[in-house]
């Protein structure tokens, strides 16, 4: 998994990808993407439906194998084969269709794939789950969002859309280390809940953990992000500035209404 | 009570979950070690966590059966009779457990009969040429086997399971008739038929097979719900793009559950031996179809993800009480088949009926 | 004459042909089905053999007869499923030229088949009857009977002619229990412990063949009853004939399905050889099996049994 | 080519779809009324619309199937031995389209067999007392009757099909025999057994109960596919909860399902007794398992609102194929029972891995 | 279903409804709640997550079936026992679900439950669907969005997100006589999709058709809505007139962290 990279100095990128491509039989969903992720700052992702987004991220997170193209994370070469790959290197997902089971509890869903056993025999012997520890966790993490859940023995399945929305926030931010990405982590959530997430973005920032945060909220967007990774048609039209360029002007590059610097297109910025 | 209440930033002295609120919060204040749980966890007791909500539907149509079979016969709660339904119930019950396991991950298993026959015989053929302790070795490798081929053919080649099982069952029910040339083989006394050996306690006597039945039932309980491979299990079978973007190693929990499932149909295959002392290649053929029945009486949804293995108990008990129940009350056995078929849809209309008022 | 299905092709001219029992899983058809390929294999013939998927599985049968039809055989060994319910494709197989031979179970009507080699059902279930109404002596009986499938052709005589030998009219109250097993030793088992519970009186016990036998006798010895019941049967496998030594079985009848099978097999390659054809009902037997001989019924002890036995 | 295309304001003129897009924006600006399609349908055939993707599989596995037992048997493209492969599938060639409408419901039917029988025993003793034609009309009645009963149960009570059907096969499986008090009864050539008649095609001779069989699946595919009735089935059991949102009758078009398959398995007894003018209480006891295994083979999803009944038919095809070739080429049952295990495994792998070269 | 409202004066009122109640075992999602929807207006319903928004609405659409309380339209007392009582009423919903058919394609998903058959005996007798003409409405509908569909003959589930909202968003759209209600249809959608749909709510409004529009972009909200039914812990707090309250104002009512006006709480702004 080592690439060339090595025994450089460090990389500037804590997650970076060149020529990413991901077709779905007919439909080219990634059409040679390039991506940069800087250590420590917030990247919002932006682009029409449909323009590969979702399916860009999923290709950071393990979710899906490029057909081409290379990742790397700190300058070094990593290839994902699923979801475990990524995890293991600190990489935590929000996915747009949440990636929850219904049929499960909260508490349950949150430590799905890193359950906490008791400790001592019960633990190592009989690998007992620490559901307590568990339940009282998921449970401390959900108040911090606010988002109303009664108990966190409910299943998934009775939850309203945003509570469900809170819950695989919770679930993300509460293990990465690496780098976090979100893929519209707001857009079932009330008003304070959302501000309640972008708080939450913010405060994993300041820990020091670089966070993808895909969104249609510009509001959102120029509020919190450091610069902004405009996506068009499978590929990265640009990386803009937030504070260089207006909510319209990043609205028009994204329709192609508009040309990006050649630094922007560059991802230079 | 609204969910929403949590969001409540003044006090609202009518709202009566108030409290609950600010228990939560007090939680969120306290030190991350304390015990503090929330109200909902605290009156749980063992009995309330292993009988779930969605058991007291089974549950009632087994009482409401063994109520009304012991008013119209004098023997049925004899505790001969009663100890007779138990031991009746130990292959497919212990069956029924593996079929539970692969419901859940919303496969299903034709061949789980099969393979627990395949394995009377080989125990039986090789105690001829070993001891009986080699012998019990061979079945358990060669369930173990076949379950690994199940599950290879269902995680690697991603091939329906129904599919998959039907196809080893049609091939293992043949070459057990061939290895075994049609011929039954008599079992002598010893460990092959240990499970077979009653005991009393009281004035009520059971076998080791009865109580081998219930290990199995309790173990694959705990495993399901008091460890992270049970919560893996559900999720697996609940939405399997979500288990794998979960990172849960879902190829491989699906697997062990096929290994599993070999694993218990060689009990179930020893116990088999135990309650007769004769392999016969003909035997159980019926398997696959009464333990999905048994799964689904007790609750299990075949679309995987839900459900537990005690309601597989109670389903396999319901329809072992129907059974003796209507033998007990002269039924003859065609009407007892008309009998049976209608009463197992009330057993679960009335399972239906109880999850509705409570949800 | 003949031959007018076998399409001419194919190497050499080994004599084909089929064998079609009920199903794979008794030991009797796998008996049928075992002489028939050591029959055929000393005569130079090649055998096929097929079986239907379950007890009634006519459907089955039918496309078996048809597949070896075209397969090119020129003679089918079958025991039918029911008598009547694969007349069609047997006429169709012997307007092709290919000569038919029931074995074990006739066809009705009877020539529906060039030849019949069978036991006579009946007779052996009276043979059962007889001896378990004399072995009974004064006792007034408590019958429960362990059937096979019921509307079955063979499991109708074997029943009927129980009834009749033993002296007892159907639905008459001195049947105090009956049971579907389908010749299944662990259906029969948990069937006979629940009759046992109902009616703790019987005994006398029918079975439809020794797996029955074997299975009510695990109950009644569980029940601690082996001293009051009973048990006559039907087969003459050498584990029921075992079984019959030990005093499991009181008397089971003998059938020889060794010779049905050869002597089907001889008829065909006469056939091929110079054309004659087999014709009408040949019985090939029954014998009643017992260590306890009752006045009445001509029996042999289990040592002949253990010599004449099959399987 | 990325969904988004369409949204370009300006020309790409590297970019092979524009062409499509501004196709697309033709279509918004050209009259309501006009016939304009997009280019995605003009392409379609007849064949293209009836033999779908997904079915590539299958058929490619039934092809594989027949290319094999023609080159090791010299029998087996004889225009009899293919006449006899279709004749041996049409009474489970039949019923398997009632099971895949079923299972397109997210349902299953146990019962499809037992009905079936019960029919035939209805007709040959309706036949003693009266004409044939009030025989089939009777034959008609309790089959849709018994359909109601398993379409009830399921809607009405909402109970798990996999329990409604298996309660309903094993008390028609008995009622079927004390009706016929265990005896098989033989009907005369006539209306009753018309669909066994032979009619020649050239050399080619086959019964009007394959034609029967085939005009059942082209109706069934129709209806599935260009009325909204099939639109209905689909989406129920797709999506039983968004199905009702969108303002589908989903409890009527269940209900339809299984009134429909009760006129199916009628047709099917009818050809039954075409086949073997002997009514037969035990005959197709495996119909159960035997249908859903063609449907599955066929590609359709056991859990609903994906399938096609032309993949069913494909899929019986392949058993008939396997069960026909094998015994040309001299197999004997036990072992076509494991090749026929193992080769219905590689069919379905086939179609998975067809599957994946497309998607 | 005809009340006690026959022969008075017309209701100044498209849609009403009284004390409504739903629960779902413990939980109450509807609690009391009333609800005025006037003629011809565009009323948006706010509220935090949990609030018992969807609910409310599924109530008004047939889909839930209310455990207390009434439901008039046009003044006349209706009662539906299913989304298709109302749909016969002219009320269409888009819900926050989507409902729709995964396996099923666009143009039959769109006309889901009223498909067009043939014309002639093709239709009459042989009951064909006229596929041809719903695919070409379809189209031509889903091209008003710009939500870049190839072809309506993909199934929905081959969909991203928001093309997947833009289909259920046309489907109400289309055939909606009575009241149009939304529930959160821009969710998924990117900003200049998003934009579209407001504009298709308020060709809607044009057409003279009300509409009920659940959202928690309070931008679109305060752009579009004539007036603004706050919703907290199931009830209706309040309803606002966004001329006359800022957004902020708005989002503390939601939060129960101001009070409304008397006549806001009796609904009469
Ligand atoms: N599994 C799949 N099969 C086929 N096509 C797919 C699949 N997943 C995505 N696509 C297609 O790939 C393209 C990009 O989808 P993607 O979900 O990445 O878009 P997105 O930018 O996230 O859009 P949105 O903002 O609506 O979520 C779309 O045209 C979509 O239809
Ligand atoms: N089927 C159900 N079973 C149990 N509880 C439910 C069910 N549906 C909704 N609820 C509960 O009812 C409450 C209201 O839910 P509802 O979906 O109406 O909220 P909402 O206002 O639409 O929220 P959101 O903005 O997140 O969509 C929530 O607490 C939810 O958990
Ligand atoms: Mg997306
Ligand atoms: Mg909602």
């Amino acid at each position: 998994m080592t690439g060339s990279a090595q025994g450089k100095t460090p990389s500037p990128y804590a997650l970076e990808a060149r020529g990413l491509v991901k077709r779905y039989g007919s439909v080219t969903a990634i059409n040679g993407a390039d991506f940069e992720l800087r250590h420590g700052e917030i990247l919002a992702v932006v682009g029409d439906n449909g323009a590969g987004k979702s399916s860009l991220i999923k290709a950071l997170a393990g979710a899906i194998v490029p057909d081409a193209g290379e990742i790397r994370m700190n300058g070094e070469r990593v290839v994902f084969h699923n979801t475990r790959d990524a995890r293991a290197k600190g990489i935590e997902t929000v996915y747009q269709d949440l990636a929850v089971i219904p049929a499960l509890d909260i508490a349950s869903n949150v430590f799905l794939g890193r359950e906490v056993r008791r400790k001592g025999i019960r633990g190592s012997l009989f690998r007992q789950l620490d559901m307590p520890r568990m339940r009282k966790e998921s449970s401390a993490h959900l108040a911090d969002l606010k988002i109303g859940i009664k108990s966190v023995n409910q299943a998934v399945e009775t939850l309203s859309g945003g509570q469900r929305q809170g819950v695989a926030v919770v679930r993300a931010a509460a293990f990465g280390r690496g780098v976090i990405i979100m893929d519209e982590p707001t857009a079932a959530l009330g008003v304070k809940e959302s501000g309640q997430v972008i708080d939450l973005i913010r405060s994993i920032k300041d820990r020091g953990i670089p966070v993808i945060l895909i969104s249609h909220d510009m509001p959102h967007v120029f509020e919190i992000a450091d610069r902004i990774h405009v996506h068009r048609l499978g590929q990265r039209a640009g990386v803009v500035d937030p504070k260089q360029r207006s909510m319209s002007e990043v609205v028009a590059l994204m329709t192609g209404a508009e040309r990006p610097t050649d630094d922007e297109r560059a991802g230079r910025v | 009570m609204p969910g929403a209440i949590a969001c409540a930033d003044r006090p609202l002295a009518t709202f009566p979950l108030n409290s609950h609120v600010r228990h939560v919060k007090d939680i969120m204040n306290s030190t991350p070690t304390s015990a503090v749980v929330t109200p909902g966890q605290k009156s749980r007791s063992l009995l309330e966590r292993v009988i779930r909500e969605p058991l007291l539907g089974p549950i009632g149509a087994l009482l409401l059966a063994i109520l009304i079979f012991s008013i119209i016969t004098p023997t049925f709660l004899n505790p001969n009779n009663v100890s007779l339904i138990l031991q009746q119930s130990v292959v497919v019950g212990i069956l029924a457990v593996g079929q539970t396991l692969i419901i859940l991950t919303s496969g299903i298993d034709l061949s789980i009969g099969s393979v627990a026959v395949l394995g009377t015989l080989v125990a039986a053929q090789a105690l001829g040429t070993t001891g009986p302790f080699v012998a019990l070795g061979a079945t358990l490798l060669v369930c173990m086997a076949l379950g690994a081929v199940n599950g290879g053919l269902v995680t690697v080649l991603r091939l329906p399971p129904f599919i998959v099982t039907l196809g080893t069952f049609t091939a293992i029910q043949a070459a057990t008739r061939l290895f075994a040339g049609s011929q039954t083989y008599q079992v002598p006394e010893g460990p092959l038929t240990f499970l077979g050996t009653s005991f009393r306690i009281g004035s009520f006597s059971t076998t080791y097979g009865v109580v081998a039945m219930l290990l199995v039932y309790a173990l694959v309980w705990y495993a399901l719900s008091q460890t992270a491979w049970g919560k893996h299990v559900y999720a697996v079978g609940g939405n399997m793009t979500a288990a794998k973007l979960s990172g849960i190693k879902s190829d491989r929990t699906l697997f062990s559950v096929y290994l599993v499932t070999g694993i218990i149909a060689m009990i179930a295959a020893w116990a088999a031996l135990g309650r007769i002392p004769n392999a016969d290649p003909n035997a159980y053929q019926n398997a696959n179809l009464e333990t999905i029945t048994a799964v689904v009486i007790g609750g299990t949804s075949l679309f995987g993800g839900r459900g537990s293995v005690i309601g597989t108990l109670i389903g396999t008990l319901i329809v072992g009480v129907l059974r003796n129940g209507l033998t007990q009350a002269g039924v003859d056995s065609l009407y007892q088949n008309i009998a049976t078929g209608i009463l197992v849809i009330i057993a679960v209309a009335v399972d239906q009926f109880a999850r509705r008022r409570t949800s | 004459s003949g031959g007018s299905g076998s399409g001419g092709s194919g190497g050499g001219d080994a004599i084909k042909i089929g064998v079609v029992t009920k199903t794979d899983s008794n030991p009797f058809f796998v008996k049928i089905r075992e002489s028939a390929k050591a029959a055929a294999e000393s005569e130079g013939a090649e055998l096929i053999a097929l079986a239907g998927a379950f007890d009634g599985d006519n459907e089955g049968q039918v496309a078996a007869i048809e597949n070896l039809v075209g397969q090119g055989v020129k003679g089918i060994l079958i025991t039918p499923n029911s008598s009547s319910g694969i007349l069609n494709a047997i006429k169709q197989a012997r307007d092709a030229g290919v000569i038919v031979i029931a074995l074990d179970t006739a066809t009705d009507p009877e020539d529906a088949v060039d030849a019949t080699f069978a036991t006579d059902n009946k007779q052996a279930g009276v043979l059962q009857g007889k001896w378990v109404r004399a072995a009974l002596g004064d006792k007034t009986p408590q019958l429960a009977m362990l059937d096979g499938t019921p509307g079955g052709t063979v499991d109708t005589f074997r029943h009927d002619g129980f009834l009749e030998g033993a002296g007892i009219t159907e639905g008459s109250s001195e049947i105090v229990g009956q049971a579907d097993t389908n010749g299944d030793q662990t259906k029969a088992q948990t069937a006979m412990e629940n009759l046992l519970q109902r009616a703790p009186g019987i005994n006398a016990l029918y079975t439809i063949n020794e797996p029955a036998a074997a299975g009510g006798y695990e109950a009644i010895k569980s029940a601690g009853l082996t001293d009051q019941v009973t048990i006559g049967s039907i087969d003459g496998s050498c584990t029921g004939i075992e079984n019959v030594k030990k005093g499991i079985i009181g008397a089971t009848v003998l059938q020889f399905p060794a010779k049905m099978a050869e002597q089907g097999v001889q008829a065909v390659v006469q056939y091929a050889k110079d054309g004659t054809k087999p014709s009408g009902f040949n019985d090939t037997g029954s014998q009643l099996v017992t260590d306890k001989p009752v006045d009445g019924v001509e029996s042999k002890d289990t040592t002949w049994g253990a010599e004449n036995c099959w399987g």
